[in-house]
């Protein structure tokens, strides 16, 4: 296995180089991947189709390496602490709070986006979601990796109806009282819900430019609070405790004891019917007004020993080809903008059989609810912690 | 012999030991607000004074101290019975041992894993109930985890450490019982009386340290706490970790404070400890050594 | 001859606990090879062989993780072993200046969180270039074993004495024959239970060894943990059994080579 | 009490230590058991406590069986070879204990211990620590610990053999006079055949877990049942003979017997045989060895095979090499049925 | 060769457990170490083995120091009372061990040790374990594992104490025939005063850390330099008095005695008594206690706190509460200045 001091695939980048010297450059060398590594179906993508390809088309060996973004960032941290040139990671799949605070703490090496061939042949390079990343200027210190979509899920044999918006939810909640719950702040999932919520019903526009500041948040989230307070009498275990993880939300859906569950990942119905854990009659749904979306990303550390490496892997990520590849292996989202893709590369998405019981790419798209910035989301786990658990309205 | 010979001996773990203290003195430090990676160079309390001022720290601690206190006495209580079942009924050794290091051998992460297949109100726990009569419902099992009594949690806690304390104590008290026991149950103290008149107090140093060992443990850990505690208030580890995984890197020291508060208090603990057990030393001779 | 009612009441106990332990490894089994459990089935209500598939998947390189994964716990319980000896014979024989504060530190990993120690010693790590080595993270699994290795094999020190030793000087033997021939063969069952120990603490460590190793180490908790952690049941509980099994065998392993070693069970009573 | 064990058995890891052991102590009676190391006499004294379990026979106290009852309501004490003191108690508390588990009020507990460690003549010891007393002290505790018992049978496994020899005898006499005056029932374990021989009413030997001879001191020291026995009380030079109408004949020597006829050996103990210098005698000094108060005489016949060792009293001028006559004394001659 | 140790003082946690000891054993020579319990005995013999250090003073072997060579160089061997076999190794294993540390070939090892054990008559037992063997079997492996060391100075430290009589006196000779073969510079540190008096050429008396007396058995039996010397040997009665002119003068008694005028105890060891039945006699017989070869009488003057004991050899008809004369025998007498 590399090691850290293996001089030979420590790659100085020449600011200069175009991609082509790049790709030169980076030829026999190692890229190290860091990022969650509990996705069975995407540690098998990634070593089972992309790190082949890269090592046929370019000899880099890919390493994907798991570990949670906060061990990622500590590491990153005592890197840079002791003054380390040369890390040990390449490639980070980050987003959203995290790439805010990387960034901001210099941690992340960039901009590189542009270097990238594909970057602008295949992505819109004017969509808000590739300029910000929760409402974080992105600066081309980061490229999408995947879309993301907060989906809800029932078992239609179970529930038939389908709430369209809070009120609804709060009717079916009545329905199936105790039935319904959702993962403790901050989970990113249970966070992510409590924010489409929030949209829901105060609106999401407000947020891009708000001040970073508790009360002023407070203030502008009550009308939510307040029904998230309704909300609890109704919740599994009357809201005085929730689930730490959504996985065990998802687990108490699978068994039964729950009606509904949700995740990030729009496709998860599909996924779960196909590897047997739900049942076939899995729906996904998601409101009327939308739910949050939003795309995660992959960096480049400040001190990767293999810059050069790194943007040539990031580059064949965003090809059409890989990002066709990953939607029918993983069911992610792609990244790519549909008017950029070759008719040939359109048919191949197209074609993809996107599985039982999910929604549309478009029409998740067109439901899909832009983050909020970076800064306000602990903001909002705190004050939730504060005013909504075990909390009811008088 | 050699006045020498000791401190060859004792190099490596000397060696280690200030490994040791150095990184626990680093990431100390890291709690009085020195991190430069992230241009925090100012030294200060600031960060203890908020941790302990907030309005949950007080909860937490309470949380904490409920869960490793319950689950550590229970477990020294258990885990002396367990031992006293092995050495009364003869088995000091072989298959029942075996399976009892089975349980020291699983992770805490999997101890929640079975907790919540066991012990949830969808649990084996609440279906069996179900399948004979006695609830109607899953709402009708009584809430173990996720919830204020931290029944899960001790719960978990128990299974690992009641056998760890068995482990721990066992030869200790298979020699004291074989001989002393003995000598007390033919003075005409009963089974019961010549235990704990004899067998367990001289037994005690070595489960006084298992307990220490548990408590110091079950305060400081956050596996079981963040994956089956209540949503508030968080175990004191649970909320220094959720403090450690905020995104904000400039957080990290509120984090670290935590962790030091922590600290301190198992060093507090620790030193009860030593203080309760140099005073018996001091007052009783050497007790360690039946 | 009758026995007595309080012994029917350990032996419930005892069974009572044989079983509370046994139960919930029967349910990981189980669910090892679960798809479904919907309530209120007392058995799975349908089966797969995903789990199974998965980490006997070639790219996860599951099995050679694993088996870096138990040489790395087993040098990590061998220097425990080792070190514990050493230090075990120094506080139990010798008077030296600093004896209590010894003591001392082979309880302290015990009693720092682990965040505090990782954090810091991370730092230093890079420094030493040690970070992301198989050595750094020996030498902090190291760190986290020592107080249960030193406990064991202090308590078996003492019980042994330095009786035989001198008897051995005094017949000829050199320190170090002395202690190769009489002691370490009467301290193995001690050793054994040490390196059980070690074996454990450092096999289960997860959170010191990701810092340090920084995923360059890999080790088979550092696979398990994210797929519990997301409360994937099916894999969890597969990779759970797999730790337990792997885990097992080297016990049995570790068990029948030094058996032979130590031809004869020892009075000294340790497991 | 009078303590009667019958048809005692008893099993030990599969290998059978105690063989149908029969023994009868009559009620006050202080008897010895003897025997080399590993014939089971600490099994027998443990099965009697209750401490192991017979897989055999009865054992009766009293006339009632003991076999139900429980080692702590049995009262019959031992006091072990290895004091078996608890250290986390003082000298008082350790004496206490017993008198605790009896019941006793604290107060009376105290004065009741302060009077015991007054007849073992340990009155100024009471809140010593167990582990700050010397070996005799520890072992007067032990015993009085055993005494506040209230024993009816006190078993006491060996417990001088760590003493030195003034101690020793000390100590014999304190558990004399106390066994006298409580009139215990007590059968003691030792090594020393004289000890057994000075202490006990009567002497039970012991032999691979059967007992080969129960019998007065002085019988079991003149009229041994077998060689084993009679080796284990002093060892003498056999001498194979018959007796045929009362008349040992042999081929050494004739004595007048009254024996049954039939094949014996007659063993001359260093006590039976008186020395004379002679200048005609058969017999050589091979080597006179010091002994304090005596001397041992080997002597050799000449241009013979025999041996024997003498004990010379008087200080004669016998030195090594001389020649001698001897003399047996006939009552010190012992005879074993072959 | 020989040994000599000067000025030796030893300190322990601080105690001072040996002051200033003299001594000087000849080469080949058997000395005993006698003393009470905790006078220092087996501290001075592992001084001499050098596993315990001195403060102050040397220990000389054939004139050169020993003080910088290590344990194991010494060839020094210890017996210890508490056997210390290896209980992880067989006998033979045992035996071996010095050998295999003296670079033995394996081949040449198992020789010896065959040839060892045939020494201590254990031809049979190569192959057995340790806990397999009986104690008196365990010491003759003790032995023949010192012995295989090929000791320079043989330090046995109380070795027959657990021993049954028998056996003892078995050991006793097989450590003398050994001794003699290898001519060995011998220490023994006994407790048991006969053991001392008929093994050793010379005896050494210690006394809280000091040697007291080191002499002849003979002489330091007759001539104990004070009462703890003499009471060791044997107890009896002291009688106060003066010798003045060659005579000792006392309340009881007179008798002529070459010493010098002074005030002097007579001890009257019940060795030196004898006693004959006489109507008219001024003592009494208060207790005859059985002892196998022989009784003791307890005997008290009429009318007077004087407490007297004797042997009573042949079998007369003396019985307790009989009047008796009593005779002294003059040799026997013990005078010891005041
Ligand atoms: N638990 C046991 N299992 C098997 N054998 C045993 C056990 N305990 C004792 N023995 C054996 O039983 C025999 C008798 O043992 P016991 O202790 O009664 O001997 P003893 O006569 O007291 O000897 P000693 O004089 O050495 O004390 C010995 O041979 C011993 O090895
Ligand atoms: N390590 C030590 N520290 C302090 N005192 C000690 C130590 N070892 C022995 N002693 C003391 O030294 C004295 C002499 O001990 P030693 O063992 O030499 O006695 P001994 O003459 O062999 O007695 P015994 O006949 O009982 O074996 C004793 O009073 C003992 O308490
Ligand atoms: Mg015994
Ligand atoms: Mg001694």
């Amino acid at each position: 296995k590399a090691s850290l001091n293996d001089n030979e695939n420590i790659v100085e980048l020449d600011p200069n180089a175009d991609f082509d010297a790049l790709v030169e450059q980076a030829r026999g060398t190692t890229v190290t991947f860091y990022g969650w590594g509990g996705d069975e179906n995407r540690n098998r993508f990634l070593n089972e189709q992309l790190a082949p390809k890269l090592k046929e088309k370019y000899d880099i060996t890919l390493e994907v390496v798991g570990m949670d973004i906060d061990n990622i960032l500590a590491k990153l941290a005592g890197e840079k602490q002791a003054g380390l040139e040369k890390g040990s990671i390449d490639m980070i799949w980050i987003n959203g709070e995290n790439f805010y605070s990387a960034k901001e703490n210099d941690l992340l090496f960039g901009p590189f986006t542009h270097k990238l061939p594909n970057f602008d042949k295949y992505i819109d390079t004017e969509d808000e979601e590739v300029l910000y990343d929760f409402g974080f200027p992105i600066e081309g210190y980061e490229a999408p990796y995947g879309k993301a979509q907060l989906v809800f899920l029932n078992d239609s044999a179970v529930t038939p109806e389908t709430p369209r918006n809070t009120q609804e939810f709060l009717e079916f909640c009545k329905k199936y009282k105790g039935k319904v719950t959702y993962a403790a702040l901050p989970d990113f999932t249970g966070s992510a819900f409590v924010r489409t919520l929030i949209y829901d019903i105060v609106g999401h526009k407000q947020f891009l430019t708000m001040e970073a500041d508790k009360e002023v948040v407070k203030e502008a989230i009550e009308p939510a609070l307040e029904y998230l307070r309704e909300l609890n009498k109704y919740l599994w275990n009357q809201g005085k405790t929730f689930p730490a993880t959504n996985g065990e939300v998802d687990n108490m859906f699978q068994d039964g004891e729950l009606v509904m569950a949700m995740s990030y990942g729009p496709y998860a119905a599909a996924v779960g019917i196909e590897k047997g854990v739900y049942k076939d009659t899995v729906r996904t749904f998601v409101f009327d007004n939308g739910t949050v979306g939003n795309t995660n990303y992959i960096a480049i550390a400040k001190n990767s020993p293999n810059k050069a490496g790194a943007m040539v892997v990031i580059n064949e990520i965003i090809s059409a080809e890989t990002q066709a590849a990953q939607f029918e292996a993983l069911k992610t989202l792609p990244v790519v903008a549909y008017d950029k893709l070759s008719d040939e590369e359109k048919a191949r998405f197209d074609k993809v059989d996107i599985g039982k019981g999910v929604l549309s790419q478009d029409e998740l798209l067109s439901k899909r609810l832009p983050e909020m910035p970076a800064n306000i989301v602990p903001i909002i786990e705190e004050i939730w912690l504060e005013e909504v658990v075990g909390k009811y309205n008088e | 012999m050699n006045k020498k010979t000791p401190y060859i001996l004792i190099m490596p773990i000397v060696l280690l030991g200030v490994l040791f203290i150095y990184g626990v003195a680093n990431g100390i430090i890291q709690s009085f607000g020195y991190i430069p990676a992230f241009n925090l160079r100012d030294l200060s309390l600031d960060y203890y004074i908020k941790v302990i001022k907030s309005p949950t720290f007080l909860d937490s601690l309470k949380v904490t101290l409920h869960i490793s206190l319950i689950s550590s006495i229970l477990a020294a209580v258990l885990g002396t019975i367990l031992t006293a079942a092995l050495v009364y009924t003869g088995h000091t050794e072989g298959k029942i041992i075996q399976v009892i290091k089975l349980a020291i051998l699983i992770p805490h992460t999997i101890v929640a894993l079975f907790s919540i297949s066991i012990l949830s109100q969808n649990g084996l726990l609440a279906r069996l109930l179900y399948k004979l009569g006695i609830i109607s419902t899953q709402g009708d099992f009584p809430l173990l985890l996720y919830t204020k009594n931290n029944i899960g949690i001790i719960l978990g806690y128990l299974w690992k450490e009641v056998p760890f304390v068995a482990y721990f104590s066992l030869s200790l008290m298979a020699s004291i019982n074989k001989t002393l026991g003995e000598a007390a149950e033919n003075l005409g103290a009963s089974r019961l009386k010549s235990f704990i008149h004899i067998t367990l107090p001289l037994s005690m140093p070595a489960i006084a340290k298992a307990f220490l060992i548990i408590l110091t443990f079950s305060f400081g850990a956050y596996d079981l706490p963040f994956l089956l505690g209540a949503t508030v208030p968080k175990a004191l580890p649970v909320q220094a970790h959720v403090e450690y995984i905020h995104p904000d890197l400039r957080h990290r020291p509120y984090a670290m404070a935590m962790n030091g508060l922590i600290l301190l208090i198992t060093w507090l603990m620790a030193g009860i400890y030593y203080l309760i057990s140099n005073r018996k030393k001091l007052k009783g001779g050497s007790h360690e050594r039946a | 001859m009758k026995e007595p009612s309080s012994n029917k009441l350990l032996k419930l106990f005892l069974y009572i606990t044989v079983f509370a332990i046994l139960a919930p490894m029967v349910i990981i089994t189980l669910w090892a090879f679960t798809n479904q459990w919907s309530w209120p089935s007392l058995l799975p209500t349908s089966y797969s062989l995903r789990a199974i598939k998965e980490i006997f998947a070639p790219y996860g390189n599951v099995f050679p993780i694993l088996l870096s994964s138990i040489f790395l716990s087993l040098t990590v319980a061998l220097l425990s072993a080792i070190i514990a000896i050493m230090a075990a014979r120094a506080v139990v024989f010798y008077d030296f200046f600093g004896k209590d504060l010894i003591d001392f530190i082979s309880m302290a990993p015990n009693l720092v969180p682990s965040t505090v120690f990782a954090m810091g010693i991370h730092v230093a790590f890079i420094k030493m270039s040690l970070a992301n080595t198989p050595l750094g993270v020996i030498i902090v699994n190291l760190i986290y074993t020592l107080p249960y290795t030193i406990n064991i094999m202090k308590n078996l020190t003492e019980s042994i004495g330095k009786d035989l030793e001198q008897q051995a000087y005094v017949l000829g033997a050199s320190p170090w024959k002395a202690f190769l021939h009489i002691s370490f063969p009467l301290l193995l069952p001690g050793i054994i239970a040490s390196i059980t120990m070690a074996y454990i603490i450092s096999f289960s460590q997860y959170f010191v060894t990701l810092l340090i190793g920084g995923g360059k180490v890999m080790t088979f908790s550092m696979i398990m943990v994210p797929f519990i952690a997301k409360g994937d049941r099916t894999l969890g509980s597969a990779y759970a059994l797999v730790f337990v099994l792997s885990t097992l065998i080297v016990f049995g392993l570790i068990n029948l080579i030094l058996k032979k070693f130590q031809k004869r069970k020892e009075k000294y009573n340790w497991n | 009490m009078e303590l009667e064990l019958k048809n005692i058995s008893v099993t030990l890891s599969k290998k059978e230590i105690l063989k149908s052991i029969n023994l009868r102590v009559e009620d006050g009676e202080f008897i010895s058991l003897l025997g080399a190391s590993g014939c089971g006499k600490s099994t027998l004294l443990k099965t009697i406590a209750g401490i192991i379990k017979q897989r055999e026979g009865s054992i009766l106290l009293g006339g009632k069986a003991l076999d139900k009852v429980p080692p702590h309501k049995r009262r019959t004490v031992i006091v072990f070879q290895d004091f078996r003191l608890f250290p986390h108690m003082t000298v008082a508390e350790n004496i206490s204990f017993p008198l605790k588990m009896l019941g006793l009020h604290k107060d009376k507990c105290r004065e009741r211990a302060v009077e015991l460690l007054k007849k073992v003549k340990l009155e100024g010891f009471k809140d010593r620590h167990v582990d700050e007393i010397s070996g005799g002290q520890k072992q007067r505790v032990v015993l009085a610990r055993a005494l506040a018992a209230e024993p009816v049978v006190l078993l006491l496994d060996e417990p001088f053999s760590s003493l030195d020899i003034n101690l020793r005898k000390d100590m014999r006499e304190l558990v004399l006079d106390l066994q006298k005056e409580y009139k215990i029932t007590t059968i003691l374990v030792t090594h020393d055949k004289e000890e057994a021989l000075t202490m006990s009413d009567r002497i039970a030997f012991m032999h691979n877990g059967e007992i080969l001879q129960y019998d007065t001191p002085e019988n079991i020291f003149k009229n041994p049942v077998n060689t084993i026995v009679a080796d284990y009380f002093a060892e003498g030079t056999y001498i194979s003979g018959e007796i045929k109408g009362n008349r040992f004949i042999s081929r050494f020597f004739n004595v007048d017997i009254n024996r049954d006829d039939g094949k014996y050996k007659c063993l001359i103990r260093p006590s039976a045989l008186k020395v004379n210098k002679a200048e005609d005698g058969k017999f050589q000094v091979v080597a006179k060895i010091y002994q304090g108060d005596n001397y041992l005489l080997k002597i050799n016949k000449i241009n013979s095979s025999l041996k024997l060792e003498s004990i010379l009293n008087e200080p004669l001028d016998i030195k090594e090499g001389d020649k001698v006559s001897i003399e047996l004394d006939k009552d010190k001659l012992i005879f074993i049925p072959e």
